[in-house]
């Protein structure tokens, strides 16, 4: 299944991605997108995720077209 | 109800004179507001200006989502968010969050709970430069 | 620090905005502040107008006090109170507590300590006028 | 010894006085001013007091120059 996967602030700096399309194959959860897009790259800790802009936890199940999202502890306001 | 994200300087007290006119006059009674202004140092380091990065569309619905609480949870007449994103400088406003009841202390509460839960959840990043080069901000603690 | 009293409308937007431009830009991050406005309405009554008689000497002292107990209390880079008297119609504003400091948990709790005991102790009195006559306000434990 | 006595909004009104100066040779509280004052009206309940500009209570003794306030629970805000 297709998804769009994001990265934002802190973590596109440290993966080196920003914004990318994959055809998950056996991407079950929010976490096994994470290991496919940066090809097995440790997630640090802290790492917040979401599906379609929303708050999602790494174990959370993910389905085709979703947006998944990776970002650092936010800091705004 | 208006959540508003803007890529350029804004005047919070215009913004708010502006959002009063709108209302209607002598129906409400009191107005809590907050705003947070860029500071010019953090951590014993003088700060030149301030990269603020966020994720568009989460952003305008979570802060959009906010406000619904808010005005689901307290009886106001109208509530605003505006947040700046983008290059920002020293003593510029970065936030403002205000609330219009009847009542002082529903008010009060709604205001505090937009600027509490956009600064613990929504999605921004800030990026500092410093006179040795850029970092990003990692105290979101900060009260 | 100023408390200020008023026999003539005032916008507090352009005042708070004046108070801002004196302090030093990017040396406060946070600025609370609360406006109390004329409703039109009260116990079920139209109001027409209102009339805010105060004790001045007192008053001032009061206001001045609780300023100065905000300052010692809470880390403040200025405070503000602005507040009615006289003759006063719905949808002006009535009174407003401002607080600007480094963090917000300070400005809020500053500026709710202004407005609360501004509100349980300062001497003023308000008289009503509704289509049947004046009367005195007597529920100050209104929130 | 002179006193100057001041009553404000709806305890004006009741006792017809707004501001006197008495010559109260016997007065030694709060509460003998106001007995003095408005030759022994009962004193309304929840009546707030005054000297020199600080709130004060019936009892609290007072000194020759005062300036003693009366008035109701305030409304202000």
């Amino acid at each position: 299944m297709q998804l769009n996967v994001k990265f934002f602030a802190s973590l596109s700096e440290q993966t080196g991605l920003k914004e990318v399309t994959i055809d998950a194959v056996k991407a079950a959860t929010v976490m096994d997108v994470w290991n496919q897009a940066t090809t097995n790259m440790p997630m640090p800790e802290n790492t917040l995720c979401a599906i379609n802009m929303a708050y999602a936890r790494p174990d959370d199940s993910i389905n085709d077209g979703d947006e998944i999202a990776f970002f650092p502890p936010v800091t705004g306001g | 109800m208006t959540a508003v994200l803007r890529n350029e300087p804004f005047d919070p007290w215009h913004e708010l004179a502006r959002v009063e006119a709108s209302l209607d006059k002598g129906k409400h009674g009191a107005c809590a507001s907050f705003v947070g202004t860029m500071r010019d140092f953090n951590l014993g380091d003088d700060i030149h200006s301030m990269s603020l990065e966020h994720y568009p569309e989460m952003t305008q619905r979570f802060l959009d989502n906010i406000c619904d609480q808010a005005l689901q949870r307290w009886q106001l007449s109208h509530c605003l968010i505006i947040h700046r994103f983008g290059e920002i400088k020293p003593g510029e406003p970065i936030v403002l969050t205000a609330a219009w009841s009847g009542h002082r202390a529903e008010a009060f509460e709604a205001c505090r709970f937009l600027i509490e839960e956009l600064k613990a959840r929504a999605p921004f990043w800030k990026k500092e430069t410093t006179a040795t080069g850029k970092r990003w901000v990692h105290d979101s603690a900060d009260k």
